[in-house]
Parts: C-alpha cells; structure tokens; sequence
C-alpha cells in the first residue's frame, strides 16, 4: 500500500538531526528558536505517521499538542529574547556569560 | 498508619489540589486586571499563599485519609491516576510553593507586575501537581510544559537584571531543546508501541516480540526520555542550565525550581519507568537501571565536587541541588530486582520531601542576606551569626540536615537511600555517593564557619537599616522547624511514602 | 587461722601506720611541729614494735597468712587477684630491719633536714612515710602481684624522694634516670608476673593455709615432668616449652626487675645518680630497704628459683661480677657518698652469689648485715656531710676524727663490717657467702667457682676503698677551712649512728657458722630461724630442691674435709680484706696523702668515667630511641600518614576547580555537551542492547 | 524512664544555658550538669542489670518502643544499660561536669553558647552508650560532631578552623564507612529481622542467619568478612587506630582544654566500645580469623603512638599522642576474647578517661596560666604552682600504670588476658602483649622527661605573665579525678570491674553466650 514507515521515520530523524545541527552552529536566538521548532516537527511526523501505522488517532491528537505548545513556547521565548536583546543589546546567545563556571 | 478506604466521588474530585490551584491562578489574573496599575503585593502574596497553602492541606489530608490508597483513583480513562505517590508529590509541590509565594513579598518589593508573578508560581504549580498525576505520556508532556513555560518567565522575571535575564535565556534555550528531545522520544514509543497510557505500554511490550522486533527504535526512545526528565531533575547532561538558571533567578525562584520542579521531575520519571516499562521487561534491551546509575554517579560527583569549590553561596546551593539530584537518581538506579525496590523508591521520595523543606529553606535564607545586601559570597557572610543568629541557626539546620547529619529529617531520607543501594547490591554505588556526602559536609559547612566561626568584616549594615522582612523571615522559619520536625516526626510521612512505593511498584509487571 | 589470729589480726597495721603518718603529714604537716617529723617517727616505731611482736609470735612457731581482700574476684574471672600478708620467718625478719632503719632514719631526718632549715620538709616526711609503708607492704606480700604493685610505689617514693630538691637541675634528672632504668627491668618483671599467672592461675609464694602456691606448682610440675607423667592441669607451659624451660624464661623475666631495683650489672647505673637525693634518703631507700628489695624477692620466691640450675648460675655470676665490677669503680671515687653508692652496688652483689651460690641463708644474713653497717655508713657520711656544709669532696675533708668522736668510731665500726673484718658482722655474713658458693662449687657445681674467684677478688678492693675513704675522711690534717671547725652535730644524728654502730658490729652473732661448728653450743640463730619456717618456704626445704633440680651438694677442698674448707675459706676472704685494707693504710697513710690515681694510667680514665657505662646507656635512651626513632616517627607522621590525609582533600578540591569549569557559561557549549551526552549514551547502550539490527531490517 | 530523663535534663540545661546572659552562664551551666551527674549516680546504685545488652542479658533502665517504620525495618527508641555501657555513662556525666568546672577560666567569649553546646554534647554522648537500635545509635553518634564543630571551631586556639574541619569530615567519612558496612550486614540478614534492634541483629548474626548480598554475588563469609573491615575502620577513626589517628593531635591540640579533656575521655571510648558492641560481639568469628593484624594493629598503635608522644615539644600534643598508644591496649584486650582481655580494655576506657581527662586538664590549667604549652618555654613552674604539679606528677604516673591507680589495673588485667589468650596459634597472642607492655616503659620515659624538663629545676619562664597558683575552682576538677582514678585503681571490682567480666562473660569461650541466643528471643 502506501509509503511504508520507515521512510517517514528516516525523514523524521533527517529532520531531527537538522534541527540539532542547527542549534550547535547557530548563534541567533532566533535561529535557535527556529532549530527547535524543527525537531519539534520531526516528533509530529514520526506522530502522524505511527497514528496511521497503528490506525489509532493518538498520535495525531498529540501532534496538535505539541504545535500548540510549541507555538506557546514560541511566544515566550520571543518575550526571553526581546529582554535579552534589551539587557545585552545582542540576540547572540554566546554574547551573555556573566554567569559561568 | 491504616489508611482507611475514603471512596471519593465523583472520581475528579481527586483532582482538587490541581483545581485549586488553576482557580486560584485564575483569581490572582482577575485581582490583576481589576487594577493593573497599582499592584497590592500584600493582597496578592496572600491570596497566592492561601491558595497553594489551601491545596496542600487538602493534598495532605487526601494523603493521610487515604484517598487513593493501593491502585489509586483513575481519572479521565486513566490519562491521570490519583494515587499516594501523586498526593505525596502535590504535598511537595504545593507546600514548596506556599512557602515561595510567603517568602516573595518583601523580595520583589518594588518590582512591577506582581500579580503575574504570583500567577505563574501559582500555574508551575499545577503543572506539578497535574505531572504528578500523570499515567499517560500526554499528559506527561503536556503538564511538563505547563510547568516549563512558567519557570522560564519566573527566571528572566527581574526584566532589568542581566543575571536574571541571562539565566532565563539560557534556561530556556536549553530546556526547549530537552523538551524537542523529549517529545522525539515519545514519538518513537508511541511507534513502538502504539499508545501513550503508560500501563498500556507496558503490556504492549509483556509479550516480548515487540521488543524483539522494535527493540532499538525503543531504545533509543526511552533514553530520550531520559533525557526529558534528566532536564527537569537537572541530572547530568542535560543540568546545564541549573547552576546559572539557580544563580541569575530570583532567589525564591531559585528555590521553587531546585525544590519543587526538581521533584515534579523525579515523580513523572518514577511513574513512567516503573509503570511503562518494568526493568524486567525491557532488561535485555534498554537496561534503563543501568543508565540511571551511570547518571547517578556522575551527577552526584560532578555536582558536589564542583560545589565543593564556589565562592558564591548560591551557587554552591545550586551546584549542590545537582548533586542531591544524584543522589535521589539512586531511587531509579537501585531498582536492580534485587533486594526490596519499596526501600529505595520510597526513600527517595521522603528525601524530596526533606529536600523541598531544607533545600527551599536555604535559598530562602540566600534570598534574606540578598534582601540585607549582605552579599553573594562565603567571605560576605562572616560573622552574620552575630547580627542574626537565630536566622543562622535555622541556616545551619538547613546546611547540616542536607550533609546529612541528624539535625533534620536529611539525615535519616539520605542514609537511607545509601541503605537501599546496599540492598539492592548496588553498593558500590552507595560507596560513590559515601564520598559525595563526606566531601558535601565540607563544602556546607564553609557556610555555617562563615556564619559562626569568622569575624564579621563590615558588610552587615543592611541587617540594622532593612530591619527583618517578615514573610520571608517567617517562611524561613517554617521551613527550618519543618526540616527539624522531619527527623523525630517522619513516620507521618514515610508509611505513606512506601506504601506508595509499593503501590507503584505493584503496578509494574 | 582463729586459734593464733590474736596479735596477727594487727599485722596490716605494720604498713597502715606509716601510711597514715604519710597522709597526716601531707594534709597537716606544715602546721605541725617539725613538720610531720614525730608522726612519721611515732609510726615507724609502732611499725618497729608491731614488727618485734610478729617475730615473736612466729618464733614461737607459727607462721601465718592472711587475706586483706580481693583485688579481683567472682565468677566472671578465671583466677582472682587477691592481696594477703604473709608473714613468715623471712618476712618479719625483713620488716624488722626495715622498720628499724626506718625508725632511726627518721630520727636522723630531724638532723639533717629539720635543723638545716629544709623548705618542703611536709613534703618530704609524706613521700618518707609513703614509701615506709609501701616497703613494709611489699615484704609482708602473700603474692607475686600485690609484691609487684608495691615494688612500683617504692619505685615512686625513690622517684619523689630523689628528686626531693627539685628546684636544682640535678636531683630531677637523677629521679627520672633512676625510675626509666629501674622500670626497663620491671617492664621485664611485669611480662614475668602476668605469665605467671597465665602458667599457673595464681601468684601466691605459699605459707600455711594456701593449697595453691606457684613454687610448688612448679615443682611439681617439673618432678612430674622428671618422672615422665603428665603435668598438674593448673599448670599450662608456652610455645611448646618444657617446664623447666619455661620456668626458666619466667625466672630470667622476674630477675629482670630484681636486677634493675638491686641495681645489679648493667642496670647499676642509676644509683651512683640517686646520691643526689637527701643523705637520709640514701641511707634508707639507696642502702637499706628498696635496693634489698629485688634481692629479697629471690629469697621470697627462692623455692622457684631453686628448681632451675641455669637461672641459679646467672644469678650467682651476675652476682659476683657486678660485686667486682662495681667494687673496682668504688676505688677511685672522690665524693664519699660515691664511693658508698658503689659499694652498695657490690654488696648487692655479694648477696645475689650467695643466692645464686645455694646459699639462702648466707644470702639472708648478709642482707641483714648490710642493711645495718650500709645504713650506718650512709648516716656517717650524712652527719660528716652537716659537718661539711654539705661539700661531699673527701680531698675538703681529713682529720675529722678528733673533732667528732661519735660519729668517727661509729663509721669506722661499719667500715670494718663492710670490709669483712673479724669479728664485725660484714665478716661473718660475707664470709659465709663465699663459703657457700665455694662449696656447692666444689661439689658438683665448678661453674659457680668462677663467681666464687670473682667475689674473692672483689673483697681485695672492697677493703682498698672502704679504708681510702675513711683515712681521706678522718684522718690526716684537715684539708680545707671547713674540715678546720666542721659544724657540730646534735643527738638526733648521734644517737642513730651509735645505735647502728654496736649493731654493725655485733649483729654478726646470729650467725657465727666458723664458731657454731667448732664449739656446737654456740648457736647459729639465722640458720635455724629460717629452716624452721612453714612447709615449701624454709631454708631445709630450699636445700632439698637445689640439691634435687640444681644438683647443688656442700664439696669440700680436697685434703681438708668440710671443717677444713669452712675455715680456710674464711681465712682466705679474712687475709685478702685485710691486704686491700694494708694496701690503702700504706697509700694513704699519714698527714697529707696523695691521690695516687695517676698510677693507673689509662685505666684511670676508664674508672673514673665508670666503663662508660652510662654513655651507652643514655645513647640508647636519648640519642636512638628519643632522637632518631622517635624524630623519624613525627617526620613519618606528619609528612606521610597525615600528608596523605591532606593531599587526599588537596585533589578532591583541584579536580572540582576543573569540573566548574566545565560549565563556560556559553549556551552553545552547553547544547553541544548536551547533545554529545545522549550520543554517547545512545551508542553504549546501542552496542549493548544490539538494537539497529530490528530497526532497518 | 530513667535515660530519658538523663538525657532530657542534658537537653534542656543546653537550652536554658543557652539563653542565660554570658555573666552567669558558667556557674548556672555547672550546677545543672551536677543534676545529670547525681541522677547517672543514683543510676549507678541502682543498677540492676546482669550479662550482656546485645546478648539475651537483662538490662538495666530498659525502655523500648517503636519510632518509624521505614519498609520492611522498624526503628524503634530502644534505650537500655549493661554493665559495659553503664560504667560510660557515668564517665560521661563526671567528666562533662569537670569539664565545665575547668572551663571557667579558659573561656571567656560567647560563654552560654560554649556551656549549652557542652550539655548538648553531653546528651548525644550519653545516648550513644544507652542505644540499642541502630539508627538511634547513629543518630548520636553523628549528633556528637555537630557540637564539636562548633566548640573546636569558635573557642579553639590558632588553627582551630582546620582542626574542627578536619575533624568534622574524616570521622563523618568513617560514619559512612562503618554505616554501608553494617547496612550490609542488615541485608544479608534478609528476613531473618524486622527491625533494627541491635540485639535482635547480634543474635541473629551469632545464630549464623547471614545470608548473601547482590543475588549470591557476595557469599556470607565474605560478606562479614568486608561488613567487619568496614565497621572496624569507620570505628577506628573515632579510637583512633593507627594509621585513622592523625585528624587527633590537630583536634586535641586546637580544641579548648575542657573540650579535650572530653574528646579524649568520652569521645574516643565511642569508639571502642562501638568496636566492642558491633565488630567483637556481632562477628566474633571473623574478628578471631582477623586476630593476627588486628593484634598487630594494636601492638603498632601502642608503640607508635609512644614513640610520636615521645616525639612531641607541645605537652598537649604529648597527650594526645599516648592516647592513641592506650587505646591500642584497649584493642589488644578486646581481640584477646578472655574475660580479663574484655573486661580489661572496657576498665581501661574508663580508667583512659579519668587518667587523659586529667592529663589534659593539668595541661590547661598550667596554660591559662602560663599561656605555652611548649616544654621549652618554661621550667620549674613547680615552685609556682605546687598544688597543679603535684597533680601533674600523679597523672603522669598513673598514666605510665602505677599500681593503685586505675591505669595499672586496666593495663594489668589487658595484659593477662591477652596474654592468655589462644585466638591466635601457638601463644602468639602471649609475643604480641609482650611487645605491646613495652610502651609502658616508653609513656614512663616521656612523661618524665616532659616533666623534668617544664616542671622542674630552676624556675625559668620567658613570657610576661607572672606564673602564680591556679584558682581553687581550676585545680577542683584535678583532686576529684585523682581520688576516683585511685578508688578505681585500688577497688577495680567493687567500682566497676565486676559488672564489666558480668557483661562480656557472654563473649568469652565457653561463656553462657550460646544459651543466652536461645533465650534472647527477637532473632528469627
């Protein structure tokens, strides 16, 4: 029948990966926002996908879940940046190390 | 004591504490809307105080009457399940929080938006207790992330302060990384197995050809769910951010976070391991007890032997949450079959329930030398005990009782937990945590030497002009006959306590 | 017991009056008259007349044995520890003498240290009374423990009264000195005593009314071992030794404590140092009582000692050598209360060969005689020493015979005893030691004929020093301003010095042996005594087991039969005294004698510095065991032991300075570190779970 | 009720001198602790007890019931005195009251803290002898350091920081030691006990219920084979064993004199009683199959420790050192296992106590005075203080086992039962003793020559105090020692030392140890 699930998963993981390498490389806290919401997007695959394999609708639900909550985590994390960028006049995330060691 | 079967219905009912608490977080948005302009931080700690303080007593009575006794109350077609360990933890929790919300008045003196700040301690802690009641992955996920988005804000709350702001970023970022991390990982158990109720997990997995079949995807799975809670219980790798999140906080903040979010954690981490998927189950495949060791001994090490050399208390306080996290871990790490699972278990959750006292204690009291601009440094705190001795005495309660010596009920949760790492013919493990303990003694009582030992050097003026702030001086007095209490007075809590262990423990297989 | 209970039941006040006198004069002393002096006298003679009694009482035959009370008892112990008074013919002998010289010495005290305006005197009556009693109670011990426990406190009281002075730099020094040597031999003594119980489960020596004693264990340990059967269960031997072999080591253990409190080679070294104490002091505890003590406990337990030949032999040669050893020092001394210390060292010698020599009563009667004419001696020299305002150099002194009489014929009554005149008791006593070990020498025992020679020689310069002292003391022209008009002495010196003068020289008659075998009806008082004492503890039983275990048998010189012997030996010891004596009359001799010493050569050297006795002795103290052991201990402590200690906190700190440093306070290192984390995780447990085959299968 | 009342007057006399005003701390202080010395007195007539706590004996002033439960273990409040834990007892309270007394001088700053830490210290000690459930035996056991730290740590000398720290982490690492140890015993045990009662553990030990750990990963033997080193070490950091002693000098010679004076002579007894009452008495198989280097342990403490006191110039120091040389004979006599070995070394914790107490406190009394304890900064204070001398000299010598005095006959009845012992083969037992009666020489030569040296001959001293008497209530707590340290010395039996063979009877061969397991009850 139709595609079958292991390359939704390979695609998941590929974009998983992506996500993560994003979040080492980039230095923005934008960008890293952006990166998270990727590997989030990696789990709804994996989710939608099993959902059909297992032909129940949790995965699915889920799925819902977790845009909400990303787009919740979003929204404080742009409010985190906007004080960042205020106190240290920079969204780069390696500019702010008075706290260390 | 017996607990005697109180059938409560309807089944939510249960769920009163959460419900409290979500309404009392409602209240507290109403106060604020009312008159946003000027803030009545006294109206509002009290009517946060009360509301959290109103949900641990229903908690505790709940516990105590035995309301989801054994098998527990299931709610929701078991997406939650109201059981002693979820109304043990909500006592935490909620007891935790009233202590905060008591504590913050005189901190954030001066601060705008007070309400808000109330209102997401107030929501964090739903969050809490709602994990704990979780009995499905959703639901895990889900009350993980309502206790999450509100700590982030509580972190970066001082909007004007660089440590603060710092920290709430770096808190953020990476628990937004664990949480994708998390979720990934739910996804790939939900493939495995086909469902998200954790008892329904572990029968999927009974029969063993999944496994066989699926082992890795699960595997991999389960490890990043470790990885989920490892972030909350701030257990190593994922503990980055807690020695600058605990330090750039406010330090109430602080408190809240290596107190109760630290246990909310550990309890989601129990249910789920010991629930979904029994060690004698998945053994051949993902040996998770295997893992918790490995996290256990190195957390525990990494965290006091760094803690052993800060010069700034609060940082050593936070360091040092690291490392009682590693010692807790040995709750999961000693659930090696052998030996009674119940000893360990249990006493893990009576050391997070001293811990939620002794340790919020601490910060509480790093939060009254902040509100004294005393300073942030062992140096700063000379001769404190000669301007504040019986707030230094209650210090010393708390630095003591979390060394483990039989000032408060730390010392009988931690060596117990030692015990049980013996019993469970992990004692090696107990020998790696015996080091930890002797070199956390010392690191504990540089403190209490600054305060006793050393001359003061002229930085105590804040204690004469400040005067004593009264909510926070209150809170920290509470706790420290608390954490006392706690020693002559555990058998309260720890019946319940193992018979919760037990009850969790009976669900597995 | 009841039947002759009366006096008896008084005994253990023999000891308590002193002790009591010692606690008065501590609490009260400095508010009493001469300071405690008379409670301590009134106590030492109601000692004296007590002790008179008990002779009496045993005299008229019947020794006794009591029990005080029970250190240690019940059912929880294998064996009890008891204290008891023994009191027998040897015993009340002893406390005869030692409250005698007590009694008088405390007399004298009121001379020497009352009228010279001592500070401290409550202080020195108290240690005066302490040790009295603690002697008396060592004589009168019914057991080997409650000997030993008492043995110590003298050891205490010569500590606090040697170092009685103890503003001066001397006298602390010399206590100390005294006490360590004299404890390194009771360190030996003590391992006897505790194996000694642990041999035989009780340390009694016996008398009437004790089944158990460990004498006759042994013995009987030891005939049974002889005639092939198994041993008495009470007796358990060590290491798989035999009896005899074990008794042995025992013995040699005990006699390490003797050697060190009687002062005999190479643990002599100490009394020439305890001079430093009061005269008194040396008169009763360094010449009289406590030295005796180690010899008086051979002859205490001598029941044990005669059942083992080795032990016998070394003690007859330790004997005679340091009697020679010590007598050669005592030529060359110049301070008289050197020259006495020496000869005390000899005479002690002279006793243990003729313990050793199988002569318990010779050994007896010459402890008895010289506890007189040395006490006599020392008290002499203390009243010349008064004379002399304390400057003891006999070279100051000279011609103090005309100016006191009494004190000049009483010296010179002693020094004829000590150098074995006829008729003065040295002789008597002296002599028959030699004849004892040159008979048993000759029969059957040659190996004691080396002691013998030893002991013969050593009477040569016993009376070369002895009249060296006095011709530099009395006689001549006076040498010095104070030898010109020394200052007088009162009655309270006089009297105990005449007292002492005729018992020197009398008390010889209980025992005239040459006498008693030519005319029978002089009687031999001492040897009868004390071969009339209780069962396994008198001389007649003591003659049995050395002629049994030892094979001791009385020889004679060929050609001249045993009556032969006796007299020539006496006249050998008689002539030889008397050429030393003639040799010193010959050298120093006349107004202003010369020092002579250089006619020695290199020996002088030798002598004066004593064989270098003490330097090798305080090296091994001082310079080894203090300096080097002890020094290399702290440097291994403090560097090794507790420098691991500290560099164990040292790299716990450094490696948590490193670990914080982990944590760079840069977000992106955190996710890296993170994400590194659960790969490796991942991996491991990949590799161990083998996943990765189901996945892409 | 009695022991509950011991210890609630320690308590609340910490808590009333806590809050009395400086001026009046001292003497307020030292009256109430006369309260818990008349009661552990009357205690002391009063006592009834017969054969040994751990082993089916009756105890005396028993009290039990229980306090949590945590899983399958009961804790329980069981408090209760034998004739080894009651002679401790009251040494505690004497010494605690003498120490106060000796205190008055010295200390001077933040007086009610020093005194209410003092009782506070006094209570924990007298619960560490009277438990008998393990978790409530620890519980004091640890409580002891919290007092100490801070009473070495605020009124210590120089480098009173690092003595205190050092002292507060070596013997807590110890705790854990001997803690995993023993819990390993406990598990091994499995369901053989439900509580923690060390007697019910003792008889199930010598019952041979030990089973194995780690899912037969650890046999039995091996399990008390290890669970004994454990023990054995984590106790012998508090005797201290050679080579856990040298946290001791730091501690002793920083620590104010009173506190000295209760370190070496209530502190260090903690641990070998603990030794007596855990490793000697629960495995007394693998301490007999242990009997060579334990021996060997003892006979090097007492000659090293002498050697190091030899070696010292601080007369404290000196002290401290011979005190790890006495507590090795307490070892020998332990590891002997005849009644005279046993009873011995426990006599000789008490005598240890009376005779360093006063050590110690003769010591501090001459430094409030002269303010050094160096031996080379003064000499012939004798004629100053004849009185604080003179009790000097008799310490010494009691110390160096004079016969009468409480040493002697500790030492004295060590040395015969071990040298009789047969637990290790061929007499080996008699060598070892011999070895070990050679410190009493070495003690001998060093407290001497410290005496020779700093007490007598000419009177010279280079500091500006003038050296003159002591205050009476200084040299007070010196004569009362002496007369007890005599009493004990001259009537061993009817003091103690017939309710001390009463108790370790049990524990010797052949002892009615064996029926007492049976009539114990408890243990399976």
């Amino acid at each position: 029948m139709a595609v079958p699930v292991q390359y939704y998963l390979v695609l998941s993981a590929a974009i998983f990966c992506i996500g993560l390498f994003g979040i080492l490389t980039r230095r923005n806290a934008l960008m890293f926002l952006m990166s998270v919401e990727l590997m989030l997007n990696a789990a709804n695959i994996n989710f939608v996908a099993f959902s059909f394999q297992h032909g129940n609708l949790t995965g699915q639900v889920f799925s819902l879940f977790t845009m909400a909550l990303a787009a919740a985590e979003v929204a404080v994390g742009i409010g985190i940046v906007l004080v960042l960028y205020r106190n240290f006049a920079d969204v780069d995330v390696t500019k702010a190390t008075t706290l260390r060691w | 004591m017996m607990p005697l079967q109180a059938p409560i219905s309807p089944d939510w009912l249960a769920l009163t504490p959460a419900i409290v608490l979500g309404v009392f977080a409602m209240v507290l948005f109403l106060l604020d809307s009312i008159d946003p302009d000027e803030s009545n931080d006294g109206l509002l700690a009290g009517v946060a105080t009360v509301g959290t303080a109103s949900a641990m007593v229903v908690a505790g009575v709940f516990l105590l009457s035995g309301v989801g006794a054994g098998e527990g109350v299931s709610v929701f077609n078991g997406q939650l399940v109201v059981d002693g360990m979820a109304l043990f933890f909500t006592f935490i929790f909620t007891s935790v929080a009233a202590l905060i919300c008591l504590a913050s008045i005189e901190y954030l003196a001066g601060t705008d938006d007070i309400a808000g700040y109330y209102s997401l301690v107030v929501l964090a802690t739903t969050g809490m207790t709602v994990m704990a009641a979780a009995n499905s992955l959703a639901t895990v996920f889900v009350s993980l992330e309502l206790l999450s988005l509100p700590s982030y804000g509580l972190v970066a709350y001082l909007k004007n302060d660089r440590g603060s702001v710092e920290a709430g970023m770096k808190y953020f970022l990476i628990g937004a990384l664990s949480s994708a991390v998390f979720a990934y990982g739910i996804s790939l158990v939900y493939g495995v197995t086909g469902s998200l109720l954790l008892p329904d997990i572990a029968s999927a997995l009974a029969g063993g050809e999944t496994l066989a079949n699926l082992g890795g995807l699960l595997g991999v799975g389960v490890l990043m769910l470790v990885g989920g809670f490892a972030f909350k219980t701030a257990s190593v790798p994922f503990h980055f951010w807690a020695p600058e999140a605990y330090e750039g906080a406010p330090a109430p903040v602080s408190a809240f976070l290596s107190s109760a979010s630290k246990a909310a954690g550990f309890v989601i981490a129990f249910r789920v391991f010991t629930v979904a998927f029994p060690i004698e189950t998945v053994a051949g495949t993902i040996d998770w007890v295997l893992a918790f060791q490995i996290l256990a001994v190195v957390t525990m090490t990494l965290g006091n032997f760094a803690a052993a050399t800060q010069e700034n208390v609060k940082r050593m306080l936070a360091y040092s949450s690291v490392g009682h996290a590693g010692y807790v871990l040995i709750g999961l790490a000693a659930l090696t079959g052998q030996g009674s699972g119940e000893i360990v278990l249990g006493a893990g959750m009576i050391h997070l329930l001293v811990y939620g006292f002794m340790n919020t204690g601490a910060f509480l009291f790093v939060a009254m030398a902040e509100y004294w601009e005393v300073g942030r440094t062992f140096e700063d705190y000379n001769g404190l005990a000669t301007k504040a001795p019986v707030a230094c005495v209650a210090m010393t309660v708390f630095m003591f009782s979390l060394a483990g010596l039989p000032i408060g009920g730390g010392f009988l949760s931690k060596y117990y937990l030692f015990a049980g790492a013996v019993g469970a013919g992990v004692w090696w493990l107990a020998g790696v945590a015996a080091i930890n303990s002797a070199l956390s003694l010392f690191y504990y009582s540089r403190v209490v030497k600054a305060m006793w030992l050393e001359e003061p050097n002229g930085n105590l003026g804040g204690i004469d002009t400040r005067g004593y702030p009264t909510g926070l001086y209150s809170a920290v007095m509470i706790a420290a006959v608390a954490t006392v209490l706690l020693l002559p007075a555990l058998g309260v809590f720890s019946d319940v306590a193992f018979e919760a262990a037990n009850a969790v423990l009976r669900l597995g297989p | 017991m009841a039947a002759e209970g009366g006096i008896f039941t008084f005994a253990p006040a023999i000891a308590v009056l002193p002790f009591v006198s010692f606690l008065i004069a501590l609490s009260a002393g400095r508010y009493m008259p001469k300071k405690g002096a008379f409670a301590g006298i009134a106590a030492t003679g109601g000692s004296l007349l007590l002790s008179l009694l008990m002779v009496a009482q045993v005299a008229s035959g019947h020794a006794h044995h009591m029990e005080l009370y029970t250190w240690v008892g019940g059912e929880g112990v294998p064996f009890e520890l008891t204290f008891g008074i023994l009191l027998d013919q040897l015993s009340t002998l002893m406390l005869v003498i030692v409250s005698t010289i007590a009694f008088l010495v405390h007399v004298f005290s009121l001379g020497y240290m009352n009228d010279e305006g001592e500070p401290g005197l409550p202080r020195y009556y108290a240690e005066l009374g302490l040790f009295t009693a603690s002697m008396l109670a060592f004589v009168f011990s019914d057991n080997i423990l409650m000997a030993f426990m008492f043995f110590e406190l003298v050891g205490l009281c010569s500590y606090l009264l040697i170092g009685f002075w103890f503003r001066r730099s001397g006298p602390p020094s010399a206590a100390k000195k005294a006490f360590l040597v004299t404890r390194f031999g009771d360190y030996f003594f003590l391992i006897g005593v505790v194996g000694i119980f642990a041999t035989f489960g009780t340390g009694m020596f016996g008398g009437p009314g004790v089944e158990e004693s460990f004498p006759v264990l042994a013995e009987e340990a030891m005939s049974a071992m002889a005639a092939g059967e198994a041993m008495p269960e009470a007796v358990t031997t060590f290491f798989g030794l035999s009896p005899g072999a074990w008794f042995g080591v025992l013995g040699l253990l005990v006699l390490g404590g003797v050697m060190g409190k009687s002062a005999q080679f190479p643990f002599h070294t100490w009394l020439p140092d305890a001079m430093e104490g009061p005269t008194p002091v040396s008169a009763l505890i360094h010449a009289a009582t406590m030295v005796a003590a180690g010899v008086y406990l051979v002859a205490r337990m001598y029941g044990f000692y005669a059942l083992l030949p080795t032990l016998l032999a070394i003690i007859a040669f330790v004997g005679g050598f340091t009697a020679l050893f010590a007598a050669t020092m005592g030529v060359v001394k110049d301070e008289i209360k050197q020259v006495l210390a020496y000869s005390t060292i000899s005479q002690y010698g002279y006793i243990m060969l003729g313990l050793g020599g199988g002569g318990y009563v010779a050994g007896v009667f010459h402890l008895t005689t010289h506890a007189f004419f040395k006490a006599l001696l020392f008290l002499g020299a203390g009243s010349v020493i008064i004379a002399m305002h304390h400057n003891e150099d006999m070279w100051e002194m000279g011609g103090l015979k005309d100016r006191m009489p009494v004190t000049y014929y009483a010296f010179l009554s002693g020094s004829l005893a000590l150098a074995g005149i006829v008729p003065f008791s040295g002789f008597w006593s002296k002599d028959e030691v030699l004849y004892e070990t040159l008979v048993h020498g000759l029969g059957g025992s040659p190996i004691l004929l080396g002691a013998y020679l030893m002991g013969i020689v050593a009477v040569f310069f016993t009376g070369f020093y002895t009249f060296r002292m006095v011709l530099l003391t009395f006689h001549g022209d006076p040498r010095s301003d104070l030898a010109e008009d020394p200052e007088p002495v009162r009655w309270n010196v006089k009297i105990p010095l005449a007292i002492l003068g005729t018992l020197a020289a009398v008390v010889g008659v209980i025992n005239l042996v040459p006498v008693h075998a030519v005319v029978g009806a002089v009687p031999e008082f001492l040897h009868d005594w004390l071969f009339h004492g209780p069962e396994t503890l008198n001389g007649a039983h003591y003659e049995e087991l050395t002629e049994q275990f030892a094979g001791y048998s009385a020889g004679a010189i060929p050609g001249l039969g045993g009556l032969g012997t006796l007299f020539a030996s006496a006249g050998v010891s008689l002539a030889v005294a008397l050429a030393g004596s003639a040799l010193a009359l010959g050298l120093y001799r006349g107004p202003d004698p010369a020092e002579h010493t250089e006619k020695l050569g290199a020996l002088k050297t030798v002598l004066y510095n004593n064989y270098y006795q003490d330097e090798y002795q305080v090296w091994l103290a001082q310079d080894l065991t203090e300096g080097t052991v002890a020094g290399t201990a702290k440097r291994f402590d403090d560097g090794v032991v507790d420098g691991l200690v500290n560099r164990v906190s040292d790299v716990s700190l450094v490696s948590g300075y490193f670990l914080r440093r982990v944590q760079t306070g840069i977000v992106s290192n955190y996710a890296a570190l993170i994400t590194l984390g659960l790969v490796v995780l991942l991996v491991a447990f990949g590799i161990m779970g083998g996943w990765f085959g189901g996945v892409f299968a | 009720m009695m022991i509950e009342a011991l210890i609630g007057l320690c308590l609340l006399g910490a808590g009333v001198v806590m809050f009395t005003p400086d001026r009046y701390a001292a003497k307020v202080a030292f009256g109430w602790s006369l309260l818990p010395l008349a009661l552990s007195g009357l205690m002391l007539l009063n006592f009834d007890g017969t054969g040994n706590a751990l082993l089916g004996g009756t105890l005396a002033f028993e009290e039990q019931f229980t306090w949590i439960t945590l899983g399958p273990y009961d804790l329980s409040w069981h408090v209760g005195l034998d004739g080894i834990s009651m002679p401790l007892v009251a040494l505690s309270t004497l010494l605690t009251s003498l120490a106060i007394l000796s205190a008055w001088t010295p200390i001077t700053k933040r007086q009610n803290q020093f005194y209410g830490l003092v009782l506070l210290l006094e209570a924990s000690l007298v619960g560490v002898f009277a438990a008998l459930d393990f978790f409530l035996y620890f519980v004091f056991w640890e409580a002891v350091l919290i007092p100490m730290y801070f009473l070495v740590g605020i009124w210590g000398g120089a480098r009173r920081k690092y003595a205190a720290i050092k002292f507060f982490v070596y013997t807590n690492i110890a705790s854990l030691v001997l803690f995993i140890g023993f819990f390993g015993l406990v598990f091994g045990l499995g369901d053989s006990i439900s509580s923690l009662d060390l007697p019910e553990i003792a008889q199930a030990l010598r019952a041979g219920e030990l089973g194995s750990l780690a899912g037969g990963l650890i046999g039995p033997e091996l399990l008390a084979l290890s669970a004994f080193v454990a023990m054995f070490i984590g106790f012998g950091v508090k005797v201290p064993i050679v080579p856990f002693h040298t946290w001791l000098p730091d501690a002793h010679v920083e620590a104010p004199t009173p506190i000295s004076v209760l370190l070496a002579g209530v502190l260090l007894k903690m641990g070998t009683y603990a030794l007596l009452r855990f490793n000697f008495t629960m495995l007394p198989e693998v301490a007999r199959s242990l009997a060579v280097p334990i021996a060997a342990l003892a006979v090097i403490s007492v000659i090293y420790g002498a050697l190091l006191a030899l070696g010292q110039s601080d007369l404290k120091r000196v002290v401290a050192y011979s005190s790890v040389s006495s507590m090795g004979y307490v070892i020998l006599g332990l590891v002997a296992y005849t009644s005279y070995g046993l009873g011995g070394a426990t006599f000789q914790m008490v005598s240890h106590g009376l005779i360093s107490g006063l050590m110690f406190a003769c010591v501090g009394v001459i430094y409030n005075v002269t303010h050094t304890r160096e031996i080379g900064d003064m000499a012939g204070i004798a004629e100053r203080m004849p009185l604080t001398v003179g009790a000097f000299v008799a310490g010494a010598f009691a110390y160096a086992g004079l016969p009468l005095m409480a040493g002697f006959a500790a030492e004295f009845f060590i040395f015969v039962g071990a040298f009789q012992s047969t637990v290790i083969a061929g007499n080996g037992m008699a060598v070892m003793t011999a070895l070990a009666m050679f410190g009493i020489v070495i003690v001998a030569g060093y407290l001497l020559w410290a005496m020779q040296r700093s007490l007598f001959g000419p009177f010279e001293f280079d500091g500006d105090y003038d050296v003159t008497r002591a205050a009476r209530h200084d040299v007070v707590p010196l004569v009362v020692l002496i007369i007890v340290i005599i009493a004990l010395g001259t009537f061993p039996d009817d003091t103690f030392f017939r309710m001390i063979t009463d108790a370790v009877g049990p524990l010797v061969d052949g002892g009615p140890a064996e029926a007492a397991i049976g009539s114990g009850g408890g243990s399976s």
